[in-house]
């Protein structure tokens, strides 16, 4: 395993047609944090994690470790070792699970492997599939699985590219309570070896595992800490935790198209 | 400078065609994302309705504003008919839309042909159509088509009626509801099913009422709506899918560059120099003119 | 993989028992027709659908009236005609697989049909390789002997140069070009600027446009800059009807700049409309109008049959006599053989709707009158000028030495 | 570009079935192509058969970049007609003889020698290269500037038409050393074997057949690949392949290329089948028909893709020859219900009749999309 990197994000800045989605982000993520970045719909979260990861362009800084990430196209970014996963779970559906991660774990194959079959199961995606516990679905076609099962063979997708920062989009939405602890207690072993940020909606989830979090608000950093200095912020009871059923309304998922603007 | 001034009138008047034709696409294409290949049928429905109607209207000039809201009606009468039979089954589909709709479009023509007969068909233009007028005077005098006017004026008219309907109805608020968040649309309560049949509604019909003006000054037969369908389609592509000022421009600038380039070189390489030359746009800018930005990942 | 290497070795293997071209023998396999029963089938390879649909429609159903009344009066040795209908699709290598179809698998005697040069150069290796005989009733750019068809339509001197020597006769100076884009025109303005070099005519311009272009604004605004004494119009199809609303529109007339066209018949002329043609000038053999009995005999019957509206025009009644020339020819020979009924072609006349028509067998094309039209405001074209006798038909224009340079 | 977000079968873990079903259809459409055709068919209809295979040897190639990569590839006409020209010229030019110009440069052209352009291909060698190797080129050019610039979907089918379109009237335009409209006709000889013979034709249609089992052995190996695989992810998804490292545009460009050189053999074996190469194989219509006879067939499975083209190349012969008049009728209703109401075409409903025979074993039985079994 590589050594550890930690993310650092300085004046971040995505538009939108004149609207300020990321209006000035600073932040610090250490090597091996699991990092909750929480806050209200249209906060900027999932569009901080589109910038670092290349999809929308910005402006600023985003280092990770000693590398600059802005201006560099989403596959380079990927194969600098940061990975991500989706609000809506992305998998390739008509591909078997097996296939999936063998997919992910093959993006520095020259071109004659390429060309070849598979033969048998390459050891980091067996590894893979015990990891987030798919082993006996390695044949079924990744569009048949549960919803929460998808989101597991998404992060595994990630363990496999063997990525240093997992960047994941509401990662629980969907599941039950049980699915949610087997997810939290994976993420708890994964950030053991690499750095991980989740965006998140559900607060239950995101008090059992933080090591800290981040909440945005408009674009900005409102407030940063452990879960309880964030949670005895009055600028963030104001603005987000203060209203009663937050959590629940936050729940629900926007779908994956909706325009920012 | 006669020559520059009246090849960029030509060139608007071309350009008056390209936008009618193109503009019923730029709402079943544009909007919806549906490459119909029937459309250039729906075109050929607009003028033989014009030489039908001429049959029991003998006025020219009577009969060819009566064609105009009967075409819109016939045209948008087989758009619906044919987005309820089957580009509703195809929606996400773009490939097997265009195929189908290719089906269809011949079956249409076999139609004419066996409804009207295998040759083009003729209508009488009202006689203060078919005359000019004079801009410049002197011994190269500059003038321009009464018909290429009309065809400006309604190509106008169409768009500022489309563009108000988009805008300020509620009809259109819906349209582009649907087109920007289908999903949310619905679940916001709205009939994307209606909706999806009103707008291709309209824009079959808005290619109806371009048939009808292309009887002004091109020919009435069962294939001339594959003869222009390409055009009209790179319009739209140029424009930005989704963008009624692009679809506008565009359809002007190309119109103006096919005349400029025609008059200097010939009709061939013209046409080969404007099509390597969008080609070579869309490598600048793959969304076309102007776009519409999602946060959407397909 | 192995597989498909195996194959293809396979494929090497038997290709080697092929016929090296200069090893001779087995080329004599051409299907013949089939003559037992007591009928004999004929071809007519038209396009049915697609672009061209639109002129070659009315020549399937003028060759059908001539079937029909050959069969009527007993046909032909004794044997009734069945036409076999088959659509050339407006594509070129459609016609080829057709033409094909009709001579290898339904085995006719004969076909008739092809409108465009593009689909007669289509066809032309498929009749000459199965040594069959076409038929092919338009007016064509020349330069072409093949010893499988018979050119019932005019050839370049029988049309073009006689519509010249009629624009040199009425005193113009200048003329202006244009054409559609394919083999016809680009051939028959090569033959038209030969000819003004030689007669002191000058050619001020000469533009193309593509095959089913319509829009026609800015070669109307080259045209009307030119000041020409008149316009040699090659153009065919839909594009017409694009020109000559734009020439309307563009201020220009009949009187101010006539147009002479060599693809705008009756048939035209009703899908244009008189109301932006009167006065034109065309370029034909044939009109409906044409005086004599056997005229009013085809236009009444083809009428009676099709309907009062439909006009007769040139292609057509080409595509008429060229059924009775062949009978003509097949009753002479005695034979429906190929070879015999060439042989028997020489010399064969038809009193025809166009008048009298004789074979030239050496070229294998007719002997026909040019005759200059003018459309009239009923949709009519009236002859203002003939040859006076049927032109010898020359299709290398050897007889003319302006155009030695030419092939 | 997300063309097909069909639901899919079950892959069978049992990957020897699939393989040996495959060798049997394989060795079966062998027999039918070498042993049976040739025996049942008059020669004729042996040279249509040959005709068919051509457009199946397109299809092959865009089962894999469309069906596996979900490329709208509406410009195959292009490459088709590059093979054919490339072949065409060479063919003319020995048909000529050396020192002679080809029969319609002397007719309608105005040049007194070969222009430098066509000299090139006086050489069997050059003139065979080129005819895979310059659609592949042209597809490398075009594919590298279209996909990086990650133009998509319905664009990408309207941008290939208008390339159809513009190769077609430039090639329209040149007259006098293409053809123009008229094409490359009247083809007498191939490599020295004379055309006229039928026994000759016989050996044309072997080559063909067997190029065409040769493509589909090629394509089935590519298929069943990794990378096989990797194009079905960026079909699904091109942004989540793109987030795991990969440059999609590579990925698509490889299948965009190979399906151009496929069309390339296809419209160079074209020509001594048919004896002529025009621009009306070219246009926007003739890379319609490409690919319909493939979505037909089954767009994603090599057996309904080839079976598919070859289907509705034939039916268009037998509808044409059966009713003259009305025949655009029944072709314009075959693609409708064909692709209206089948999405995976004709191959679906194997996948359907498998799936029933396999009963219920999956709790939510979903339309099936055969992925990649080929025979």
């Amino acid at each position: 395993m590589s050594e550890l990197s930690g993310l650092r994000i300085r004046q971040l800045r995505v538009s939108f047609d004149g609207f300020k989605a990321v209006d000035g982000v600073d932040l610090d993520v250490r090597p091996g944090d699991l990092r909750f970045l929480i806050g209200p719909n249209g906060a900027g979260k999932t569009t901080l994690v589109d910038a670092v990861t290349g999809l929308v362009k910005a402006e600023g800084s985003v280092l990770f470790g000693d590398e600059e990430l802005l201006g560099r196209s989403v596959h380079k970014i990927a194969r600098s070792g940061i990975g991500r996963t989706f609000q809506t779970a992305t998998v390739f559906e008509e591909l078997t699970v097996l296939q999936n991660l063998d997919i992910a774990a093959g993006a520095g194959r020259g071109m004659l492997t390429m060309l070849r079959r598979r033969k048998g199961v390459p050891e980091s995606v067996a590894r893979a599939l015990e990891t987030v516990g798919l082993a006996e679905l390695a044949d079924s076609p990744a569009g048949t699985l549960a919803h929460g099962q998808k989101q597991w063979l998404e992060i595994g997708m990630l363990l496999v590219q063997d990525v240093r920062l997992l960047l994941l989009d509401e990662p629980v939405a969907g599941m039950s309570h049980d699915e949610r602890q087997a997810t939290g207690e994976l993420l708890e072993r994964i950030s053991e070896e690499r750095t991980v940020v989740v965006i998140e909606h559900d607060m239950d989830f995101m008090r059992s595992f933080a090591r800290s979090v981040s909440v945005l608000h408009a674009g900005r950093v409102l407030s940063e800490g452990t879960v309880a200095e964030v949670q005895a912020d009055p600028k963030v009871q104001e603005v987000y935790l203060g209203h009663a059923a937050a959590g629940d309304v936050l729940d629900t998922a926007a779908p994956a198209a909706v325009q920012e603007a | 400078m006669t020559v520059i001034l009246g090849q960029t009138f030509t060139g608007i008047s071309i350009g008056a065609v390209l936008l009618l034709i193109a503009l019923g696409l730029s709402l079943t294409f544009g909007q919806m994302n549906v490459i119909n290949m029937a459309h250039g049928e729906f075109i050929m429905a607009g003028a033989y309705t014009t030489y039908v109607l001429q049959k029991s209207i003998t006025s020219a000039g009577l009969s060819l504003l009566v064609a105009l809201p009967v075409a819109f009606l016939v045209a948008g009468a087989l758009g619906a008919l044919l987005e309820w039979l089957l580009i509703r089954r195809l929606y996400l589909r773009p490939l097997d839309t265009l195929l189908v709709t290719w089906g269809v479009s011949l079956m249409l023509q076999q139609l004419a042909r066996d409804i009207f007969g295998a040759p083009n068909v003729q209508t009488r233009a009202p006689d203060l159509l078919t005359g000019n007028i004079t801009l410049i005077g002197g011994d190269d005098p500059l003038t321009v088509a009464n018909s290429r006017l009309f065809i400006l004026g309604l190509a106008i008219a169409a768009v500022v009626a489309l563009s108000l309907t988009l805008r300020m109805t509620s009809l259109g608020r819906r349209i582009r509801g649907v087109v920007q968040n289908r999903d949310l649309a619905e679940v916001s309560g709205i009939s994307t099913e209606r909706v999806d049949r009103t707008a291709f509604f309209i824009g079959s019909g808005l290619a109806g009422v371009a048939g009808v003006a292309l009887t002004l000054v091109g020919p009435i037969g069962p294939t001339m709506g594959t003869n222009i369908i390409i055009d009209a389609f790179l319009v739209i592509v140029v424009g930005g899918i989704g963008q009624l000022k692009g679809t506008v421009i565009v359809a002007f600038v190309l119109g103006v560059l096919q005349s400029v380039l025609e008059y200097s070189t010939t009709v061939s390489v013209a046409k080969v120099l404007v099509l390597v030359g969008i080609v070579a746009f869309l490598q600048w800018r793959p969304q076309g003119l102007y776009t519409l930005r999602t946060r959407s990942l397909v | 993989m192995v597989a498909g290497a195996a194959a293809l070795a396979a494929a090497v293997a038997l290709s080697a028992c092929g016929a090296k071209t200069d090893a001779g023998g087995s080329s004599d396999k051409a299907a013949k027709a089939d003559t037992s029963g007591d009928t004999v089938k004929v071809g007519l390879l038209n396009s049915l659908s697609g672009t061209m649909a639109i002129s070659e429609v009315t020549v399937r159903d003028s060759l059908k009236l001539a079937i029909d009344e050959i069969n009527a009066k007993g046909g032909v040795l004794g044997k009734k005609i069945k036409p076999i209908s088959e659509d050339g699709a407006s594509d070129w290598p459609t016609f080829a697989e057709k033409a094909s179809k009709l001579i290898r698998e339904d085995r006719v005697v004969a076909t008739f049909g092809c409108w465009t040069s593009a689909s007669r150069k289509a066809v032309k290796p498929v009749f000459e390789k199965n040594k069959s005989l076409l038929f092919y009733p338009v007016q064509y750019e020349g330069l072409e002997e093949s010893p499988y068809i018979f050119y019932t339509g005019a050839t370049t001197n029988q049309q073009i140069v006689p519509a010249l020597d009629y624009l040199k006769s009425q005193g113009k100076k200048s003329i202006y070009l244009v054409g559609s884009d394919y083999v016809f025109p680009r051939t028959a303005n090569k033959i038209i600027k030969a000819y003004a070099a030689a007669n002191g005519m000058k050619v001020l311009g000469e533009d193309y446009a593509p095959l089913g272009s319509t829009e026609f604004s800015t070669i109307a605004n080259k045209v009307k800059a030119s000041k020409a004494d008149a316009v040699f119009n090659t153009l065919n199809g839909d594009s017409n009807v694009a020109f000559f609303k734009e020439y309307k529109s563009a201020g220009l007339t009949a009187t101010s700049m006539p147009v002479v066209s060599v693809s705008i018949a009756e048939e035209e002329v009703k899908s244009i409309g008189s109301q932006y043609l009167a006065g034109q000038l065309t370029a034909w053999n044939y009109y409906q109008t044409t005086a004599g009995a056997a005229n009013t005999e085809f236009v009444k019957a083809y009428k009676a049959k099709y309907g009062q509206d439909k006009p007769t025009s040139d292609p057509m009644e080409a595509a008429y006599t060229s059924v009775y020339l062949w009978k003509a020819m097949v009753e002479k020979a005695k034979s429906f053989d190929p070879e015999k009924v060439k042989a028997a072609s020489d010399g064969i006349t038809f009193d025809a709707p166009e008048g009298k028509v004789t074979v030239d067998g050496a070229s294998q094309h007719i002997y026909k009158t040019a005759r200059i039209g003018k459309i009239g405001t009923d949709g009519l074209i009236e002859q203002v000028w003939d040859s006076g006798k049927a032109i010898k038909p020359d299709p290398y224009l050897k007889g003319y030495s302006w155009a030695s340079g030419l092939s | 570009m997300t063309d097909s977000r069909l639901p899919l079968l079950k892959e069978r873990s049992a990957l020897k079935g699939r393989s040996a079903r495959a060798w049997a259809g394989f060795a079966a459409a062998a027999v039918a192509l070498f042993a049976l055709a040739p025996l049942a068919l008059s020669d004729f209809r042996l040279g249509l058969l040959a005709k068919y295979l051509c457009t199946a040897m397109v299809a092959v190639g865009i089962c894999l970049a469309w069906g596996r990569g979900g490329l709208l590839t509406l410009g195959q006409g292009v490459f088709f007609g590059l093979g054919g020209y490339a072949m065409a010229m060479h063919l003319k030019i020995a048909d000529a003889g050396p020192g002679n110009l080809p029969d319609f440069m002397q007719l309608y052209g105005t040049a007194t020698e070969l222009p430098w352009w066509w000299q090139p291909f006086a050489n069997p060698v050059f003139a065979l290269a080129a005819t895979v190797l310059l659609p592949m080129l042209v597809a490398a050019l075009l594919g590298s500037f279209i996909f990086r610039r990650r133009v998509k979907g319905a664009y990408f089918a309207i941008l290939s038409q208008a390339l159809t379109a513009a190769f077609a009237i430039w090639l329209i335009g040149q007259q006098a050393t293409t053809g123009g409209t008229n094409g490359l006709t009247d083809i007498q000889g191939f490599f020295g074997y004379d055309l006229n013979d039928p026994i000759n034709q016989r050996m044309v249609y072997f080559i063909i057949a067997a190029a065409l089992l040769l493509l589909i052995a090629l394509a089935r190996q590519l298929i069943h690949s990794r990378y096989g695989e990797l194009l079905v992810a960026v079909r699904d998804s091109e942004e989540r392949v793109r987030f795991l490292g990969y440059d999609p545009a590579n990925v698509k460009l490889v299948a965009y290329v190979v399906a151009a050189g496929m069309a390339g053999l296809a419209g160079a074996l074209f020509v001594p089948a048919v004896g002529i190469i025009s621009p009306a194989m070219i246009g926007i219509v003739p890379s319609i028909e490409f690919v319909i006879g493939a979505a037909v067939g089954g767009r994603a499975s090599l057996a309904g893709a080839v079976l598919g083209a070859i289907g509705v190349a034939w039916a268009k012969t037998a509808l044409s020859e059966e009713f003259p008049a009305a025949w655009t009728y029944f072709q314009g209703l075959l693609f409708i219900v064909a692709l209206a109401f089948l999405p995976g075409g004709l191959a679906s409903l194997v996948g359907m009749v498998q799936r029933r025979r396999a009963s219920h074993a999956s709790e939510e039985p979903s339309p099936a999309l055969p992925v990649g079994e080929a025979a």
